[in-house]
């Protein structure tokens, strides 16, 4: 049987085709397509929505609306994310980011989905028809999600505020050894406020480094007050082994690239 | 890139008018303009697809196949099994008579690595082929594996393939390739330093950007054209022609134009298959590995293990080399079996050394075979010399560039394997290096000379 | 099996085809259109080789399924010669010996337009970028970078 | 963090050919009535170069431009056979074979000229442009045109030519081991300057002076691509290449081109060609085999260049960060 395709201009509508048996959603295609292209026989069928506002990108008051079918490269030359292009770009080369979308990297498995690990640190609002969903709950419960998210929003941070860093083994493009992502807040004296802080690659799937937050608070950002953070940085993570580099290689320069991130 | 035509200027003469020329490639403006034909380019109408149903298992009996549901798939024309296949147990070194036959085209009763091809599946489209390949049912009883190569040579260990009776090819001189030279014992015995390493690699894949692959049509009179990718035209036909028992006037070969080999088009793989699929379908067919394929099922570089044990005397010459060399073959022999003896041929190395002790083994593991790659049998055992040259050099206090002129091989010295050196030009690279990258060495050593006598 | 109309341009010329609903732009440019400048090196979008331009932007056809194509205009290495005289990356890539089995060619040279039409003048940095997602393992890429620098250099003297 | 920098050397022999299986190829050449030639193998162009290198070999044998050759090769209906190409054999034996059709086929050329012009063949020369002179009075002259019409049409001549190369199989001896395993050795000397993070054991390399010693550069320009090339894969191979990254543990094995690591554009050493040309004493124009050794050198000069940086020995390839971070905290215990 082919691999018939559908296509629909409205989000309900093509909820409703999802429910069918080995149906798939295309976004960009860099995953869905790939699956059937290598004999991924459990795709049957693909939808995909022509809702304009899928591609659209709102940026009011400091709040930003990203549709889920905005394309990695439109993010990177968006003239208002410019603190987010460092991250789009980190995805694929110059055809891929053509083609991958802000919605698919959601559901990138590791050591894919580096611009989700941005989006888990800038505390992204996931949207579908169901209703909205902190990224967290929504990363945690993606194996089973089934609605086509429609767009991803978040407040932009102030300047200097977002840090991201992709570690890869090949230049320019390479996938992930492991990516950091970073929303510091500092006082009037330097002393952090408040940290978020995400990785790539130290688990199935996007996770908080929720200790190393904890231990920046207060501290300055120099190589002592990191100290405490770096030493809590692995807690809790489960890194993958792929063939880029082992959950031990992992785990061990989490720190030192952690360290050079904030040090940055 | 720089000439240095003052090397050799005396033993060569630069008196010609085409060679030495750097003419654009003929090639060259068929690539740019996207019109070079390369295999996969030729469409024929009504072309089936080829898909492998592979091994899930590193090593495993197979009890029973069926197929019936996958030929009932929508646009399945037709499922190939072992019992399909002339002369199904082939091995591609026969035609220089390195035998035996080891390997089945499509598995026969067993699997002896994962991804091992066992059912082909040909179809109107690469999808309904896919979509028939899982419905393809086979009861395996999984077997004990090993991967390592020194528990592959352990007593008692699996046995990965019956037709070699243990885990390593035999040799007319036994278990191992020989060459022996001197007395390796007493070289030791007299050297100031006895220092012995060892050295390991992985399998590495050739990852031409063209996967292999090869598309085959009927010509309507009993003959078979195989538009292929093949390194080796007729070795290629020839193995065909023996797998399939058909003659060579059968087929019809055309290649040439590949989108990169470096080894790795040289087993035998898609075309007795896809030309047996044409012939009992009558249709044409394309058998193409899929870059997964590529990566994991097509032979890579063999993994070797080198363990050296040199003797050295304290004014740097080397007086004793022994060398171990074990290539991984992976299930079945392919190249194997040659590479091996090929490193026995090359060590110990482009350096005169009056006792030397050479066994290369080629070693059977439940992996994906290995076979030829740039480089072959020797470029695995260049990384351990060299490194080897390095800590010896340290060893004994050394500079390492200098520690090679002192032990360089020279027009008229006589190598391990008994053949008297000629065309030498190691000294010479050397110090150039040694220029290049103001690695400054004793005078002594820019004066030495690879040919000339007293120099 | 349910055909699907498709209808766009390629390289300037009208093509209309009824296709498999569900097949890859590439297949359909190779299988159906017979335009076979763009190679399936992979079709996982890891090797670059299929590489077209699809409204100006660099795309894989080997993910892009061609119904999504409609309407479009699409450019491949087999439409870049105009009247016989090559494009200055044709050119360039042929002066520089930048090509050795050619299989990845077709594609760098997609990749390599798509930045010269909107880079005239790319630093080494940005060709490196722009090259990226492509896979060469002859080359080394060097001459590739040199062939697209040089092309880069002849345009801009031709402008002058 | 310490950015630690380190070099190393690596000199290696290379041999051309794979003789302990027999290793012959063939190659016919004839002209057209026009006076083009035609070389015809069944030997493989992986993009080595191996059509354009052939057509030079025979138009310099014949005595004509380049691009009076054609090269018609790899169909098993029309080419005589070839072992294939590998072992870096290709040009040497090829080649060997072009030039003996060739010379076959100029013989009859110079004799069916020698005829036009009432002189004796031995007498006559070619000047590389398409003409066939006397020697010593090169206003005689006849056009190679002229001589090939004149062969099909009024003198009923062939101008064509067979070539064979065989090196006959070596045997092992048994027990010492006595063999002559290949015909010519092409070799090099490579000195690689790395940098390695002494935090995360990333290596960079910076450098590769690469000396290469190959014979004779038939095209400079295509020995030139194969070196580049090659010296890349060597640097590849050296930190980067494996389909098993946990041998012998099967597991975790790439299938793609973002798993199965290769350096990217943005890795790239500096690398210096310097070449160097012994002829050998029985390839084609003295050419030696350099497409395989030119990718050597470089895996030892790097492993060494990191242990002259960090001072570790990694003795298993690849060279990963991993691997040099696990020796060096073995190293600080």
């Amino acid at each position: 049987m082919a691999l018939a395709l559908q296509t629909f201009a409205t989000v309900r509508d093509a909820n409703a085709a999802l429910k069918a048996q080995g149906t798939r959603y295309l976004g960009g295609g860099t995953l869905v397509v790939r699956a059937a292209n290598e004999g991924d026989v459990a795709v049957s069928g693909l939808v995909r929505l022509t809702d304009p506002a899928l591609s659209a990108i709102a940026v009011a008051a400091g709040k930003i609306r990203i549709g889920a079918s905005v394309t990695m490269a439109a993010v990177a030359r968006h003239p208002e994310l410019g603190a987010l292009a460092k991250a789009a770009r980190a995805v694929g080369g110059p055809a891929v980011r053509n083609m991958a979308t802000v919605g698919g990297n959601l559901f990138a498995p590791a050591p894919y989905g580096d611009f989700a690990v941005a989006l888990l640190a800038l505390d992204a609002t996931i949207t579908t028809d169901d209703g909205e969903l902190p990224i967290e709950a929504f990363l945690s419960g993606r194996d089973s999600s089934r609605a086509i998210v429609t767009s991803v929003g978040f407040t932009l941070p102030k300047a200097d505020g977002f840090r991201f860093l992709k570690v890869s083994r090949i230049k320019p493009k390479g996938v992930s050894v492991l990516s950091i992502a970073a929303v510091i807040e500092q006082a009037a004296d330097g002393t952090v406020s408040s940290a978020r802080i995400a990785l790539g690659c130290m688990a199935d799937r996007p996770v908080r480094a929720k200790a190393a937050e904890e231990a920046l608070k207060g501290k300055t950002l120099d190589r002592n007050g990191i100290a405490p953070a770096l030493a809590a940085a692995a807690e809790g993570t489960t890194p993958i082994t792929d063939p880029i580099a082992s959950a031990w290689y992992r785990a061990e320069v989490l720190p030192v690239h952690l360290g050079r991130l904030l040090l940055s | 890139m720089e000439l240095r035509k003052n090397y050799f200027a005396d033993v060569r003469k630069d008196d010609l008018h085409e060679i030495g020329q750097p003419r654009p490639r003929s090639d060259s403006p068929g690539h740019v303009t996207g019109k070079t034909a390369y295999f996969a380019d030729r469409n024929f109408p009504g072309m089936l697809h080829l898909k492998m149903v592979r091994s899930p298992h590193h090593h495993a009996r197979i009890r029973s196949i069926d197929t019936s549901e996958a030929e009932r798939h929508p646009g399945v024309v037709r499922v190939l099994t072992a019992k399909d296949v002339p002369h199904n147990v082939y091995t591609i070194l026969i035609l220089i008579q390195i035998g035996p036959e080891d390997e089945t085209v499509l598995a026969d009763g067993k699997v002896r690595w994962k991804g091992e091809a066992v059912v082909a599946v040909l179809a109107e489209t690469e999808r309904a082929a896919q979509e028939a390949a899982a419905k393809v049912k086979v009861d395996y009883e999984v077997l004990p594996a090993v991967f390592d190569m020194e528990e592959a040579l352990k007593p008692g260990a699996p046995l990965v393939n019956e037709y070699h009776g243990q885990n390593y090819y035999l040799y007319d001189s036994g278990e191992c390739r020989k060459v022996r030279f001197g007395d390796v014992e007493a070289g030791f015995a007299g050297a100031d330093h006895v220092l012995e390493q060892s050295y390991q690699s992985s399998p590495i894949e050739h990852a031409p950007t063209e996967t292999t692959g090869c598309v085959v049509a009927p010509e309507g009179n009993d003959r078979f054209t195989c538009y292929t990718n093949t390194q080796a035209m007729f070795f290629t036909l020839d193995n065909a022609s023996i797998i399939l028992q058909m003659p060579g006037s059968k087929l019809h070969f055309v290649g040439g134009t590949v989108g990169g080999g470096f080894g790795g088009k040289v087993d035998v793989i898609v075309e007795p298959i896809a030309i047996l699929g044409a012939k009992l379908t009558g249709r044409p067919v394309s058998f193409i590995y899929s870059r997964e394929e590529e990566m994991q099922i097509s032979s890579p570089r063999a993994a070797e293990k080198v363990v050296i044990k040199d003797g050295v005397m304290k004014d740097g010459r080397i007086v004793a080399r022994k060398v171990t060399g074990y290539t991984d073959a992976g299930a079945y022999s392919r190249h194997s079996p040659y590479g091996a003896q090929k490193g026995a041929g090359h060590y110990p190395g482009p350096y005169t050394i009056p006792n030397v002790w050479i066994d290369t083994y080629c070693v059977y593991t439940n992996r994906t075979p290995s076979s030829a790659m740039r480089g072959f049998g020797v470029t695995i055992g260049d990384f351990a010399l060299e490194v080897q040259m390095d800590k010896l050099a340290r060893l004994i206090g050394m500079d390492p560039l200098e520690f090679r002129f002192i032990n360089a091989y020279r027009d008229g010295d006589m190598k391990a394997h008994r053949q008297p050196t000629e065309g030498a030009a190691l000294i010479e690279c050397m110090q150039e290096a040694s220029r290049a990258a103001n690695w400054p060495v004793a005078e002594k050593y820019m004066a030495m000379s690879s040919y000339r006598k007293g120099a | 099996m349910a055909k699907v109309p498709v209808q766009f341009t390629l390289n300037g010329s009208e093509k209309a085809e009824f296709i498999d609903s569900g097949t890859t732009l590439l297949n359909a440019l190779r299988d159906k259109i017979g335009d076979t400048s763009p190679k399936g090196g992979c079709q996982q979008g890891t090797c670059g080789a299929c590489s077209v331009i699809v409204d100006g932007e660099l795309r894989l056809s080997c993910l892009t399924l061609a119904e999504t194509c409609n309407g479009t205009a699409i450019t491949t290495t087999s439409g870049l010669a105009e009247g016989g005289v090559l494009h200055p990356l044709q050119r360039a890539f042929l002066d520089t010996f930048a090509t050795q089995c050619g299989f990845c060619t077709p594609g760098m040279i997609m990749a390599a337009k798509v930045l010269l039409d909107h880079t005239p003048n790319p630093s080494r940095d940005e060709v490196v970028e722009a090259l990226s997602g492509n896979i060469c393992r002859c080359t080394g890429y060097e001459p590739i970078i040199q062939a697209v620098l040089t092309a880069a250099r002849a345009n801009s003297q031709n402008a002058a | 963090m310490a950015i630690r920098r380190g070099r190393g050397v690596a000199a290696i022999n290379y041999p051309t050919g794979m003789n302990l299986g027999g290793d012959p190829t063939q190659a016919l050449v004839h002209s057209t009535p026009t006076g083009n030639f035609m070389v015809t193998l069944s030997s493989v162009d992986l993009g080595q170069g191996m059509k354009q290198i052939m057509a030079q070999i025979c138009a310099e044998t014949i005595g004509v431009p380049t691009d009076r050759v054609v090269v018609d090769t790899a169909d098993t209906d029309t080419g005589p056979h070839c072992m294939g190409t590998f072992a870096s054999r290709g040009t040497h034996r090829a080649g060997n074979a072009v030039i003996q059709a060739a010379r076959e086929a100029r013989q009859v050329m110079l004799e069916v000229a020698a005829e036009e012009l009432e002189v004796n063949a031995s007498d006559l020369e070619t000047d590389g442009q398409g003409n066939i002179l006397v020697k010593g009075a090169p206003q005689k002259s006849i056009s190679i045109f002229d001589v090939a019409l004149s062969a099909h049409f009024k003198r009923g001549r062939s101008i064509s030519g067979r070539g064979m190369f065989l090196i006959p199989r070596s045997y092992p001896e048994k027990e010492t081991g006595a063999m002559k395993p290949s015909t010519c050795y092409a070799h090099a000397c490579t000195v690689a300057e790395v940098e390695v993070d002494d935090e995360t054991g990333e290596v960079t390399v910076l450098t590769v002076k690469n000396v290469f010693e190959i014979g004779r550069a038939l095209n400079p320009k295509m020995v030139e691509q194969q070196l580049v090339g090659g010296s890349w894969m060597g640097i590849s191979h050296a930190l980067y290449e494996t389909t098993e990254p946990y041998y012998p543990n099967r597991d975790h094995g790439g299938t793609d081109f973002n798993q199965y690591l290769m350096p990217g554009p943005g890795d790239l050493a500096e690398t210096e060609i310097i070449v160097l040309e012994r002829p050998s004493a029985d390839g084609p124009y003295g050419a030696k085999g350099p497409g395989e050794m030119c990718a050597n050198p470089q895996i030892p000069a790097v492993a060494n260049a990191v242990f002259d940086a960090v001072g570790v020995r990694i003795d298993t390839l690849p060279i990963t960060p991993e691997r040099i971070l696990r020796a060096l905290k073995a190293q600080a215990n």
